[in-house]
């Protein structure tokens, strides 16, 4: 196995712009969020945490421009002026891989879509360090579900994109391999602009630079601790804020 | 789906082997019964036996024959699906395409082929052209129609995340929609195994000199209908294999695709 | 010359002069090279030849004078039986004794072109109207629908063939002659050509190669069906032997010969049953190419 | 996928009329075009003038016979698509159907429906009985076909979940293979709409004194090329509305599977 | 809404017996695990852990005598003697919602399944318990993922079997709504033997009677707190356990 690093120079990049989302909502009529006005900051992590069904995934869809089978009246901009769909990676709540193609298959899809060169060597890095070196020629039906959720995950980071939308990405894995994870797509989504959604208050914690909570109510923040992320589980700053979020979670001031 | 190697899958091919030899006696049977029970006389329809005997006593003449329209089978088949799967992906490309080319579709293929047999001959001559088109013209629609239905009903999540990746509608077409509509596609083929024959043979009715059809006609004209009925049974049998084979094809073309069955 | 021939259907005795003559190298002799088709739809070799795809094409009088009243380039150039094959078939043993015990009952037939006028005089010979029968086009299944009894009889049957290929199959039919019944008399079987395109040269040396043909089968039959046979495996048979010699008296021994009176006749009686709306002169439904 | 709501519907609907309009004017032109081009004489392939003419003088003529052709394709429609259903779900339930039944269905359809017309009339006699059983006939195999094809594509998790929910097979092929079989059914039900009209039009060339199919064979017999195809534009124009019918048919009745396209 | 209990009468109800696994497991001739033993026990909560790919799922799917792609050289018993599959209740680690049915439709999949009478009373009063009440008529489409999850966890409780096999049910919940959702199932199964797999710590810490890691090296049991569970996050032996468990899901010696 040829040991190239797993992110790609970042010279090739463009640098990653803030992003913003501020608008309204509607399905059907019926008001999903009203009023919202999310930042995302340029080349940092911000983490968007909220109960189930009250919009995240459809403002992670939104910033990719997907059909979210409603009507969106607002703005999404990104600091650059440019549009902000077409330079994202996005990582959906299932993982959506094709079940024809084999692991290594799954993960050069980006690649071969927009016919490039498949950077097979760089694959199969990322393979091996999601942990699936021994498993690169199977086909998604005969993994686990946590093992399909990290070929999806090496997937997004094989995309070299300068805004990164994940949706869960670690949902489906257990604590020890989520922190494994969750340092990789650190280390490889350097200095890019990272939305991610999560349920797991944790994760937040460790991961982001900036954090917000969507409720039926509206959007709020928690302020982060002053720790750069990735940060230690064990530091007090991040057990503390780690009951803040708990407690703003249940909807109790924090 | 059990664990799979070599031997499991030995034995379902005997196995299979095995059905088809029971399906064809219980064919046989069947129609014999057909026979005694209905008593249709055997200029209408003989029995297997008397069929036997004249397959036996015309084996060189049906195996001549059957050769031409094997061959325009073949050719007409690889055409048509090949024509046929073109014709889907350029649907599926081309929203024009869709909106004008779609409805003269059906509408040429509600013409029965016999209709057009005229203006084939006059444009392919009496030659195996004719036949041949003839056969890809029976299947062209059945490819198009499942293809294109597969095509369509790609995952929508999988075509999301293409438009993320920034892939063109061609790519997205190539590296998602057409993978996972082979299964649609082997329906297709399929269908086409089994009708491919039938055109070559309605291509050698409007005239022909050789084949399967053309005995046919032959035997019908000179009340032989244990002849036209052995050239038939050879017809079918060639359909039969050519079915199995295509169903072979595609089973391996789409093995991610898991098939079940109940109450094995 | 190259020549190419349209039959109306698969190589029958019906053909015999035609078969023979390539056989015994008689259209060698007039020089031309005759390649000869057969195909399974009797209606699309006139249009072949109309749209200049052959010479030749065999066809029947009472077509010609259809499809010249519809405007199509064919003219007859030449006859190769001249006198009505078709006839009225009913089981031998059925209760159908003459054509008046048809009342009430069914009457299949196969090409939709003048069987319905045919039986119109037929009918009106025997004091019935087409109100007392019922029409059915049993198209590819003539013999078999009178054999297992779906129809009572069947018009557009050929004496020489049919009536054999029923007894062969055990169930003995007979025939109503019909030009005996009320309808005129004519060619069943014509050459007809493209006037635009022919070549009557050609022609001539054709049909006068295929009189010598019959001349031949006339003067040695069982040795002209060795030759007419000989040529395929699956002419080999009884019905063929058997149609063979019914065939016989009835090929037309001037195949280039014109009988103006039989197609003036004709076309009258066309448009007597309304199937053509204006009487044409003979000479644009049939020629005698040896007359130019 | 768009919001929905009535307004968008009804645009949609003015648009695929405009478009169904557009996709005639293009056949036409695109007739016309051939008959140019080709210079293929109007006794073969008349121009769609010559036709237009022939329909109008002979409106009552072809209305009258298309209401009989009319009337069997719609019989035989339902008749082969409940009986092809009906077939694909016992093949579905039993194993020895399944080893047996199928390849003798292969087997009889590669049999051309001609070939069977004298059996098919002398059970069915010349009446409206035996284009039904032609119609019914030609268009079974793709129906049970495709339909079984989605049927054995059931997503394997939901026939765990149902194994697990003790449910016994018939109920499984009931409540969970049948719905998740019913857009490749569609897929079926679409192809039968085309080539029911053929199987009417076969049965009446078998043997009629009414119909489309009928007519024309009256037409051809009196060299009456532009009668001819007179008829047979209403029979395809006919084919079109019925496949128009059953797409709108199948999309309401699998409105939960998702259909794409691409690039519009 | 009627105000019919969510639970059916216990009575009704056969005792639940306790499971056994014991065993190996291969995939094609390579062991998954060897020399298994799996106890759980009768009408109580067992949790299984452990890194994603490790059998979890197989050994679910084991007990529900469901294809695994393997082969399983062992025995799976039932304390009553009786077979184990045939009354078992699966929520599988994906939704497996039917696209074609609402979520009332999916609900009641079951009964309907079986031929049985569907209780609509029931099935609405579960689908208000998750939170459902205003998507009652709502295709699976149109619902969030932890909504979706949400359906296939009603879908489960409506099963009235006395055992029920959970692989990982509240993975795609936010922390509040997954505490929700654990009282809930908690307080429907009770009385049930529940082999429940999960990756979240807390959540076997919470709901857990036994508790079992399984890891490449083998089976491993991180002895319960003394408190009955539901135990709250709060307390001092519910901390200290949770701790105990991520060192032993890390490696570490308990
Ligand atoms: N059908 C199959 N064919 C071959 N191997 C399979 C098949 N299904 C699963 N496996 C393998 O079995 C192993 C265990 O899978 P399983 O789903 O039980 O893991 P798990 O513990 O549930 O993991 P996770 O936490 O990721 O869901 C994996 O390594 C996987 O690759
Ligand atoms: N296609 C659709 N049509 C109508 N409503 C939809 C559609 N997709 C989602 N919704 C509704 O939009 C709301 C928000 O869905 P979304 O997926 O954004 O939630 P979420 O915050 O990601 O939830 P979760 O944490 O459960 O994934 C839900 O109430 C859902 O019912
Ligand atoms: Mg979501
Ligand atoms: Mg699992």
């Amino acid at each position: 196995m040829a040991e190239t690093p797993a992110s790609a120079p970042g010279s090739a990049l463009a640098p990653a712009p803030a992003l913003r989302l501020s608008g309204d909502f509607r399905h059907a009529g019926r008001p999903l969020f009203s009023g919202l006005d999310l930042p995302v900051e340029a080349g940092r992590w911000t983490c968007l945490l909220g109960p189930s069904g009250v919009g995240k995934s459809t403002i992670l869809r939104l910033f990719a421009d997907l059909d979210t089978g409603g009507t969106f009246d607002g703005e999404i901009s990104a600091s650059d002026g440019a549009r902000v769909a077409g330079r994202v990676a996005f990582m959906a709540q299932t993982d959506l891989l094709a079940p024809w193609l084999d692991v290594m298959g799954n993960v050069t899809l980006g690649s071969r879509l927009r016919g490039e060169r498949v950077d097979r060597a760089r694959a199969r890095d990322l393979i091996a360090r999601v942990g699936l070196a021994d498993h690169v020629e199977k086909a998604p039906a005969r993994l686990s579900g946590g093992m399909r959720q990290r070929v999806a995950l090496a997937r997004v980071l094989m995309e070299d994109r300068p805004i990164v939308l994940l949706d869960e990405p670690f949902a489906a894995l257990d604590a020890r391999t989520r922190a494994e994870m969750q340092d990789l797509a650190f280390d490889t989504l350097k200095d890019r602009t990272v939305l991610l959604v999560t349920h797991d208050p944790a994760e937040a914690v460790r991961l982001g630079h900036r954090i917000f909570i969507l409720a039926e109510t509206g959007l709020s923040e928690v302020e982060a601790p002053a720790l750069e992320p990735v940060r230690p589980v064990e530091a007090r700053e991040t057990m503390d804020m780690q009951v803040r979020l708990f407690r703003a979670l249940r909807g109790e001031p924090a | 789906m059990s664990a799979g190697g070599a031997f499991p899958v030995e034995v379902t091919r005997l196995q299979r082997l095995r059905d088809a030899g029971l399906a064809a006696v219980v064919a046989l049977l069947l129609w014999q019964a057909v026979v005694w029970v209905t008593g249709v006389p055997p200029f209408i329809l003989p029995g297997p036996w008397r069929v036997a005997e004249s397959l036996l006593a015309n084996a060189g003449l049906i195996a001549e024959n059957a050769w031409v329209t094997i061959a325009e089978v073949m050719i007409g088949l690889l055409l048509g699906a090949a024509l046929g799967a073109a014709t889907a992906l350029h649907l599926m490309m081309s929203p024009l395409a869709r909106r004008l080319v779609l409805p003269i579709m059906v509408f040429s293929q509600a013409v029965p082929v016999f209709a057009l047999a005229p203006i084939l001959t006059l444009w392919f001559g009496y030659g195996m052209a004719s036949k041949i088109a003839m056969a890809l013209l029976i299947i062209y629609f059945p490819v198009v129609s499942t293809f294109y239905d597969g095509l369509r009903r790609t995952d929508p999540g999988l075509l999301d995340l293409a438009r993320t990746m920034g892939a063109p509608p061609s790519r997205t077409l190539l590296f998602l929609r057409l993978p996972a509509a082979l299964p649609a596609f082997g329906s297709g083929l399929r269908l086409a195994a089994v009708y491919a024959p039938i055109g070559a043979v309605i291509g050698e009715w409007v005239g022909a000199s050789k084949g399967l059809g053309y005995l046919m006609l032959l035997a019908n004209g000179r009340a032989k209908t244990d002849l036209m009925f052995a050239s038939l049974f050879v017809l079918a049998l060639f359909a039969v294999v050519l079915y199995a084979a295509v169903s072979a094809f595609t089973r391996r073309m789409t093995r991610w695709a898991s098939e079940t069955t109940d109450g094995t | 010359d190259k020549m190419t021939l349209l039959l109306d259907w698969y190589v029958n005795p019906d053909h015999g002069p035609v078969i023979v003559a390539q056989e015994l190298g008689y259209f060698e002799e007039a020089g031309l090279e005759v390649e000869i088709i057969a195909p399974a739809d009797p209606s699309a070799p006139p249009k072949m030849v109309a749209a200049g795809k052959a010479d030749l094409a065999i066809s029947y009088q009472p077509q010609i004078h259809l499809q010249v009243a519809e405007g199509l380039p064919l003219k007859r150039v030449g006859t190769l039986i001249a006198s009505p094959l078709n006839c009225l078939m009913v089981k031998d043993d059925g209760p159908i004794k003459t054509v008046a015990d048809l009342k009430g009952r069914k009457v299949g037939y196969s090409v939709a072109g003048v069987e319905e006028a045919l039986m119109v005089a037929i009918l009106k010979k025997h004091g019935l109207t087409m109100d007392d029968i019922e029409m059915i086009n049993v198209n590819w299944s003539l013999s078999p629908s009178v054999m297992s009894g779906q129809v009572d009889a069947v018009i557009g049957a050929y004496r020489n063939v049919e009536l054999n290929q029923m007894e062969i199959e055990g169930v003995k039919g007979r025939c109503f002659f019909i030009e005996e019944e009320g309808t005129p008399t004519y060619d069943e079987l014509i050459y007809v050509a493209n006037p635009e395109l022919m070549d009557t040269d050609r022609i001539a040396r054709f049909l006068e190669a295929t009189e010598r043909a019959t001349q031949y089968i006339i003067n040695h039959p069982e040795e002209s069906f060795r030759i007419y046979s000989g040529t395929a495996k699956e002419l080999q048979d009884e019905l063929n032997e058997r149609a063979w010699f019914d065939t016989l008296p009835r090929f037309a021994l001037r195949p280039a010969a014109l009988d103006h009176r039989r197609y003036q006749r004709f076309e009258a009686f066309l448009k007597d049953a309304g199937l053509i709306d204006t009487i044409k002169p003979v000479s644009d439904i049939a020629i005698d190419v040896t007359a130019q």
